[in-house]
């Protein structure tokens, strides 16, 4: 038992840092600063994924076969530590992070061949269609028709909360297929190329405000929408397997490195806002305590993280610890955006509609906050969404609970 | 000791809550703070003239209906569960407030023009680097020829775009003074930009401004204890707008908790959201109380009503935090788009926590205020 | 709307502070300031309510006919604030503020002669015999049997958690006597005097670790324990009804008063405490803030309290607020009790089995820690309890929620 | 990186559970504690001789196992779940710590007597005025004779009762020197007292007792760098000790929740219950896998290793509370009487939140060291 890292895992990091100061670069980089939710526009998102993907560097989850680095559960850890902590973009997880591996573990080998080179290279993007109007957490209750028409089936109804589905060329959805089956067996896993006649989009501005065509969810109709049976995952009626398979799927994602950064962002606030007091607010002895607190906790998700992920081998499915995880890591989300939201005091309050206005080259808005205020509450906002969507909170302790009480060989 | 309201209070509350149900729908409202003036000029005239509830807290002499700082609370509370934007605080609480307070000729001659709507002032009194330390102030003011020329800048004025005065802090020799100055005077630039609520604020540079002498509110360099004053008014008023917004916050997520359904069940029938929603409960109910409680103590010794404030400013920021919080996570992905009020409840309970000091500024001066007494 | 007394009720509180100074004398006092749990020993309280039913102050909450003072909510709250913040002893519940509104409302006119004045006058003390082993918040599913044999039921069975059985005169209990009817309709409620043969006494060490013959809790089990039919309250089978008008009873009782004076507590600790930095807790920021957290809290239920309680005649039942006031009220407590001990530092780890030894003229223990600590350690395990009696904190925040829903015309 | 206990770590963890299910039930326990002498000497002497275990983190040239830090983690945990009284932190990680630190003669003397179960030993650092600074010192030693005259006064020394030595902290000219001393040296008064967990401690006054040269640890003066290490390994072993104790009181109380029942069905089946219980989870894995970073990071730069000790006890600490009270809660009136264990886990978890710094004193540390590095 160790933490020391091995001279061959000193070298790869340093190679990680090194790629990441050349690939990481000026534009990407006022871009990410301007972010409401760690995503960039949609341009800026495809250049960093090409990036990363020349390197070889862009699904780290994925088996070597289909073009994963092969990386050990170290080398994984380092590469997630060292992009978080210089601050890079978020991967968009709909291609690479979660239709992938239905792809890989269920898709016929034409799929496979389809697909998975474009998802790697961010040639296609991907949006998920899961929610409904009505199903949300509940998701096995969805009613959107599938029905088999000659070598089509034939679409019906809406989704929502689909996040950037403006960008997507794809969506991967959940339909009925069935209605006589219980719920949970009549549902079938399907791909549709977004340009299928018959799928609109409609925004749903959010609480963190971006503009119309940047907002990150929407709700999608399908009106008769022909999708070919070839592009059907597995089987009829089997959706729930594949969707529950990718449900717990280890998504590569640990949460400590992302928490680490909002710490120093918080640190820089800190080092930058006067306090009431007088001096700077670092010096604060309340936000000093504060700090601690929640520097605490990430450490404890960090090192819990970090006992566990490192002896997960790439592709596999994590179960249950992964409600643990989401738990921790987006409540901490949650209370260190709102701790940053507190640490700038009355520059919580100017709200800039169009952030990436300047990058644009449109005119800058008037923002008489400094830089290190940018985007914070907005943040803020926009992480709510982070004990909610991927099954809620409620719905991750009730699945940890029902580990909890299994473990002792006894249920709830 | 008495908590009921008086039949003119309940009076008031009503007429007021009528009026906003009939004139200030969430819709017209929304589509209102998003238009590039960002308010209503004719919901302030009807405040003014159909309801005469600028008069509120003010004595009859000066033409108002001789209430106080508890009838304050009543009109926020109702603006709080309407979200309206109309500059209420910065007019009548603030600017109304220092008014009364310096007394004399100025408040005989603006107070009445303030009942009348035909004045809206906003409070220029941060600066930058004094975060919440309104007494902490670089601008001067350096008498000249009978009057004053005003240097400096201000940041996050409330209202300002909408201004037709600003009441300005400033140094002068003696001390903290405060100044009455017209928005269109000479040498004001003024920066305008939204804020996260669906409100408007500015930034303002004052560039060798004249100010007539009679524009001094109270004496020269005795403004800090005004200033203090008011600031625990605002307090207050923004605590009862803040248990407004949180009322509706509870009763919006009760009862989208008894219809969605989830898994068969209404959502309100999982124990767990049930208790959150007695958390709620519980957190609004000490909000409202110690609100009152504050409000009733804006009279008392200066430490006195300071703890008071500072209590029930960290308790409502903290509670409005929990409810809203509560409220969008009750509310699924709904609670997270802009089509529900109830979003727009939630920013506006983040904007409160960070009007007049937030919670730690007013822990910490809670802290100082009780364990020196101790 | 106001908050100012009248002079009247001034002069009402300068007369409870001229009364407290000289009933609440030195042996009290130095009983109280040893006390795990708020009580002194058996004599001490008897002497303690004797002195508040000599002044005619024994039960604010009772109405004038019984002997209650005729007070107006304001003077009750005075009372109690002055009280509290004396350090006064509490009042044992179980006659005065539980019993005796039972009789009051459903006893027979010989029950009030008999059992009133003695309970007014502190020359019988009563325990609760409500749960039992098998049954805890689930108070409905009690089994202790009470069978009718001519003018006598004879009991069997077991009760729990009864405070101060081993002080007790007489015992209210709830009993089964028909196992036919459903749950609740098949309970009647019985007054039992302790002396009854078959009646015996196991007593429940706490954590808080009291010697034994002074444990707060206890065991009882009956065995063919007879007791005549006259001493039933109100008609066979309706037990579970005055149970619950005595449950949700408006008990006098605000936690305002006495979250204070714990606050007190706290102080005097912080100002006697040395701090790590140098100098003392008091002036230590860490401390500061989380004294402020607490006192604000304090301070709303407080405010929350008055503004309820100033408009609620005596004698009257207060519904779910009572809810609200115990879940603040006792996690306010426990919080307090908590806080109290961390800011005790390494003191909070001594030990005093029989802290009422030095009082009884036993050798007193060793004691290697300043007055200020003396039983605060004790006093945080004990408040474990407050969480768990009376229906515990998950029961109440279940009714409050009913009460939460229905007020909004829907139900859970 | 590796997480994975070597076969000679479980091993040790093995060969010492299955020793205290035979010999350390917890009636026997409760009665042993309670009895005057409050320690089982046998449990000493067997975990000495028949376990070999006081060798567990100590170098084979002293006749250890040739382990470290994880070792002591790993028996920490154990004991830890069998609310084991013995002194294994004062005599092995704390006592042989420092021995084992300052090397020398010293060490080669006393390291296998701390081996064979020969010596018992305490910590004597503690000071009423210095809270939980252990370089706060007001003792003294006065060199004399070629050795030292030691005067002034120690608390809470965990164990006092049963050591044949202390290890006393005290100042000399040249600043902080730590001392091995007699138990039985003339001029020490020892008072005892039982703490709340069960355990035994006492106050030590030092009237002129003589200390022979050869007894001092390490340099002159040059005591402050081991007394702060060997604290940060302390921390870490009542974390682990923690961690055990948090195993028992989740394990038991899932066991309660699915037996018990109420309102015709299992407390395991209400919601919220759940929830409390997936928090409990929680909070353990998280504190065991900070205590197990922490406990590999001693050896790292003072810093470094201060900075992981700090937050492994201010989150144990907490996730102790949490896992406690939400275990009395659940267990209803039952968690609070002293027949459970529970109450005990819970007293002995609340005794090592007072221990070598509660979480006011390490969140202070660890703010210092972040927020000074950043």
């Amino acid at each position: 038992m160790n933490l020391d890292y091995t001279p061959d895992e000193l070298a790869f990091r340093d190679e990680v840092r090194a790629w990441i100061k050349q690939a990481y670069d000026a534009e990407l980089k006022q871009l990410m600063s301007q972010s409401k939710n760690g995503y960039l526009d949609k341009a800026g998102q495809v250049k960093w994924q090409k990036k990363l993907a020349a390197k070889g560097w862009a699904a780290p989850g994925w088996p070597v076969q289909y073009g994963g680095p092969d990386w050990t559960p170290t080398q994984r850890y380092i590469f997630q530590s060292e992009t978080s902590a210089a601050g890079c973009p978020i991967v968009s997880p709909m291609g690479i992070a979660m239709v992938a591996y239905v792809i890989m573990e269920y898709g016929s080998e034409a799929q496979k061949q389809r697909f998975l080179p474009k998802i790697l290279n961010t040639d296609e993007c991907w949006c998920q269609g899961y929610s409904e109007p009505g199903s949300g957490s509940d998701l096995a209750s969805l009613q959107m028709s599938a029905v088999r028409d000659g070598d089509h089936y034939v679409l019906n109804g809406s989704k929502i909360w689909t996040t950037h589905a403006q960008w997507a060329d794809w969506i991967f959805c959940l339909v009925r297929t069935n209605r006589e089956a219980k719920a949970q067996s009549g549902i079938t896993f399907l791909l549709a190329d977004m340009r299928t006649p018959g799928i609109s989009i409609r925004s749903l501005p959010s609480l963190d405000g971006p503009i119309d065509g940047e907002q990150e969810v929407n709700q999608l109709f399908f009106e008769n929408v022909r999708v070919p049976v070839e592009n059907r995952i597995g089987e009829e009626g089997l959706g729930w397997t594949y969707a529950k398979y990718l449900l717990q799927f280890e998504r590569g994602t640990a949460y400590g490195s992302l928490l680490r950064y909002l710490l120093a962002k918080i640190r820089r606030i800190a080092r930058e806002q006067p306090a009431n007091s007088g001096g700077l607010l670092i010096d604060d002895p309340d936000f000093r305590r504060r700090y601690a607190e929640l520097a605490v906790r990430v450490e404890a998700v960090d090192a819990a993280e970090l006992r566990f992920f490192s002896s997960v081998e790439s592709g596999t499915a994590i179960g249950a610890m992964s409600s643990m995880f989401k738990l921790v890591g987006t409540e901490l989300q949650q209370a260190l955006s709102e701790f940053a939201v507190e640490a700038l005091g009355p520059d919580a309050l100017p709200f800039v509609q169009d952030s990436f206005a300047e990058v644009r080259g449109r005119a800058p808005p008037v923002r008489p906050i400094p830089d290190h205020a940018a985007a914070v509450t907005p943040l803020y906002f926009n992480y709510r969404k982070t004990s909610i969507y991927a099954g809620t909170n409620e719905i991750q302790r009730n699945l940890l609970a029902r580990h909890v009480l299994s473990a002792a060989g006894v249920r709830g | 000791m008495d908590f009921d309201y008086s039949v003119e209070q309940n009076l008031l509350r009503d007429t007021l809550a009528s009026y906003l149900a009939d004139h200030y729908d969430f819709e017209t409202r929304r589509a209102a703070v998003a238009a590039p003036a960002g308010w209503r000029p004719k919901i302030w005239a009807d405040l003014a003239e159909r309801l005469n509830l600028l008069g509120a807290p003010f004595p009859e002499e000066f033409g108002g209906l001789g209430g106080g700082a508890v009838e304050n609370a009543i009109v926020m509370e109702e603006l709080g569960k309407a979200l309206v934007v109309e500059p209420y605080l910065g007019t009548v609480v603030i600017g109304g407030g220092l008014l009364k307070q310096a007394g004399g000729a100025l408040a005989a001659q603006w107070l009445p023009r303030v009942i009348a709507g035909e004045v809206v002032l906003a409070f220029a009194g941060a600066e930058r680097q004094a975060r919440y330390d309104l007494g902490q102030v670089a601008t001067t003011a350096t008498p000249r020829n009978g009057g004053y020329v005003l240097d400096g800048r201000k940041t996050g004025v409330t209202g300002g775009p909408w201004a037709s005065h600003f009441l300005v802090t400033a140094r002068t020799g003696a001390g903290l003074s405060l100044l009455l100055v017209d928005a269109q005077a000479e040498g004001i630039t003024r920066s305008d930009y939204p804020t996260i609520d669906g409100g408007r604020a500015s930034d303002l540079v004052f560039e060798q401004v004249l100010v007539p002498a009679d524009r001094l509110l109270g004496a020269e360099g005795g403004a800090l204890p005004l200033v203090e004053r008011v600031a625990d008014e605002a307090v207050c008023a923004l605590c009862a707008e803040a248990v407004g917004a949180m009322r509706r916050m509870l009763a919006e997520t009760v009862v989208y908790a008894s219809q969605r359904k989830q898994f068969g069940a209404p959502l309100a029938s999982f124990q767990v959201l049930q208790h959150r929603m007695a958390d709620m409960f519980t957190a609004l109910e000490q909000s409202a109380a110690l609100t009152l409680v504050a409000t009733m103590k804006l009279d008392r010794p200066a430490d006195e009503r300071a703890l008071a404030a500072s209590a029930a400013k960290a308790q409502v920021d903290k509670a409005a935090k929990f409810v809203g919080e509560s409220a969008v996570q009750i509310h699924g992905g709904m609670g997270i788009t802009e089509e529900l009020s109830l979003g727009h409840y939630f920013r506006r309970c983040t904007a409160i926590a960070a009007q007049f000091g937030n919670a730690d500024f007013h822990l910490r001066r809670y802290a100082d205020l009780s364990l020196a007494a101790a």
